[in-house]
């Protein structure tokens, strides 16, 4: 029998080691894996690589692992945001590498991984500072730049149903990366509102199939919490 | 600004709007044409913010505000997202500005300045991605100076991807011979214009046809 | 208002011209778009460069299509089949011109052309005949291949739901080559099941957004039609 | 040989089996154990054959026969399919072969004949994705040739890419220092194996630790 299920947040986590790459999914708020984030804070794993679309939002998740100094660098594509002021002082503080990406590039390069491919010739960047030193090529007239995959040991990530065979289902946009960054990581490592027998999801809804989960955490939705409307963003 | 460049769009049109003022531009698509709007980070036929109290965390747009999901919508992943934008099939794309330069290169993600925080997220994708791309921006800066430049100053976000500017003054198309001006604020003369922009133009209006 | 439906398949295909490339659905006779082939006959277009993973099953689709002497050339990974008479014998009239593709990369060749990678790295088919005298490279000391994306200007797929938007939902293994085929051509035309009313489909089951399909077509599934099992495949 | 191979088969592993003979394997599966079959046309937890009457053809595997899908199956498209397999998701595929040589080249898809339609579907993904490649043939010729052989004179499907070779004479592992032979059938002396084989082996039973 297979069963990916894991008891609790500290148990799912608790072989992420000093200096791993971690993935971490979610476009601000949406789809972040809270729980398990705070659970690696008390695991105490340092000097890690994150990869996620932003670089913290306030002082929870993504923003509290910053803030516990627990980050040696960040690749991401959007770190300055209005509640962004964690990640704004620790890079000004010359205490964080960034490594900025363009997301669609973010997206394609983690999906890259778990596709198995070497690298990929994409339009977006080119002839701008995101592209400086990059090897580049025409291809039908138009110019190209090289791009690689990002690999990752670990990924942490959010969805609302799972089941033992870690298949998952997600909600609304807070899918975003879960599915590529489920692939993209030697460990998958997905926090789920809910835990379902197997067999109750749709087969034809699955979104991310079992086989690029290794772990499955129950953690529900906070019931009858507030739904604070998140801050506005600032100009693009 | 954003009522202007929503009388352009098309019905049926798939069309992302920029964080921002290009936001804006979806209070003002005309009601009896059916257009599609994209969010990168992951719904196709976005629909206006919820009402108070109905917000929901998990539905919201690139700005990372609350909006829904009209009927016909679809939820996807950031690498479909972003294929929708990088493989062409987006029809309009419309962006914030700092700088467009005659040639259509975009600088709109960074000012260079040394202790600015960078932050890309998809503008660069959308640039070379829409099929057609439009800057709403102010035609100055608050000092005085065009934004519209020979060349742009600021960090690109794309080479030759504009084709339309959409500023507080006038409507102007980047085309193979150089900026053309296709509308004007109502009481604006086109050599004032000209005088406020950093760069020749020519008026589409009073010229022939293009030589 | 957006009304994608057609009445009837001839009037979807009305433009298919001489000398176009069209993807064609299906994995043998499972997704292949049997009535929408049929009117692509009718048509008339000559000098086709067909896309699809086989090279046609018994005497109807895609090879009724071949029959019929419409393909000047065929894009596949797995022409030879039992029932493969048709092809067969225009393969050995050279009557046909073959590209034989490694179904990884067929697959991911027709994804770049949707997610506009002008080429990418892959392992699949390096050292082999299907490789040769393509660009090789070493990346972290594996041997990679680079292939190029496959364009098209139609692609003509099935799915089990659509609506007027183009959204399309599929089923089971009749999936396959559907989502990736409406992203790459210029023009995706589906012919569904049923076509349901905008906003029945839920969002989070989509699988190809309208937004990569241009032409929707009802064509009911055959009501009581008896499911004769396919013949079994030949030694791969 | 089918049988011999399902043996090997951890609990939980992700496997694909290829069309043909490793397609028996299936059959054989331990029931004590949770194995998730994978089918290249796009389905995760493939089932046995249905029912007579109750086939579905939009339901089929790899070989196109008809096939059933078990509690907590998922169906993805072909992208998504060649991504588990490329990307390096399955435990272990199994395939059929012609030649496998010394160095772990296999050659399972064409024949090399003038006269020969060649075919390959995804043995080429899954002989460079599958963490571990089983072949599963028989050790002979029908002209007595042995099918293992110190380089392959069929065009190839994947180089140094075999793992594990079953036939119906031996089990026998590919490694960094040559074919070593793990199982053999009852009562068969490795000499005469040796004898009917094209290469050099070692009997991994009889010699001491490896060098």
């Amino acid at each position: 029998m297979i069963d990916k299920t894991f008891a609790c947040a500290a148990d799912a986590v608790a072989d992420i080691h000093d200096g791993a790459t971690v993935m971490i999914g979610g476009f601000g708020t949406a789809g972040m894996p809270s729980e398990l984030i705070d659970a690696l804070i008390a695991r105490g794993a340092r000097e890690l690589t994150i990869v996620n679309n932003n670089a913290g939002n306030g002082d929870t998740g993504v923003a509290a692992l910053l803030k516990a100094k627990r980050v040696r660098k960040i690749i991401c594509s959007f770190p300055r945001q209005v509640d962004s002021h964690v990640f704004d002082a620790l890079y000004r503080a010359g205490e964080i590498e960034l490594e900025l990406v363009p997301q669609g590039n973010l997206a394609e390069r983690i999906r890259a991984t778990g596709a198995g491919i070497g690298a990929f010739y994409t339009r977006t960047g080119y002839g701008t500072l995101l592209a400086e030193g990059k090897e580049t090529r025409m291809i039908d007239g138009r110019h190209y730049v090289l791009e690689h995959p990002i690999h990752a040991d670990f990924a942490l990530i959010k969805a609302r149903y799972g089941d033992r065979w870690g298949n998952l289902v997600y909600r609304k946009t807070a899918r975003n990366f879960g599915p590529l960054m489920a692939a993209a990581a030697r460990c998958a490592i997905a926090q789920v509102h809910e835990i379902v027998a197997l067999g109750e999801l749709d087969p034809e809804s699955v979104v991310t199939p079992g086989i690029f989960v290794r772990r499955v955490v129950e953690i529900p939705a906070p019931s009858g919490a507030a739904v604070a409307a998140p801050p506005v963003e600032s100009h693009r | 600004m954003a009522a202007r460049v929503a009388r352009d769009i098309d019905n049926g049109a798939y069309v992302n709007l920029g964080i921002g003022l290009p936001t804006l531009v979806a209070n003002h698509l005309p009601p009896d044409r059916e257009i599609i709007l994209h969010t990168e980070n992951g719904l196709l036929g976005m629909g206006p913010a919820p009402a108070a109290g109905d917000e929901d965390p998990d539905l919201i747009n690139a700005g990372k505000q609350p909006v829904t999901a009209l009927p016909g919508a679809s939820y996807f992943h950031h690498a479909d997202s972003f294929a929708m934008m990088r493989g062409g099939h987006l029809d309009c794309c419309v962006l914030g500005g700092y700088q467009v330069s005659v040639a259509g290169d975009l600088a709109n993600w960074h000012t260079g300045a040394r202790d600015a925080i960078p932050a890309v997220g998809g503008a660069m994708d959308l640039a070379i991605g829409a099929k057609s791309v439009y800057v709403i921006m102010e035609h100055q800066t608050r000092n005085g100076e065009s934004k519209i430049v020979e060349r742009c100053t600021y960090p690109v976000t794309g080479l030759a991807c504009v084709n339309r500017i959409y500023t507080d003054l006038a409507v102007i198309d980047v085309t193979p011979v150089g900026l053309v001006v296709i509308d004007m604020v109502a009481g604006l003369a086109f050599t004032e214009l000209q005088r406020l922009s950093g760069v020749p133009m020519r008026d589409a209006m009073a010229a022939g046809p293009a030589e």
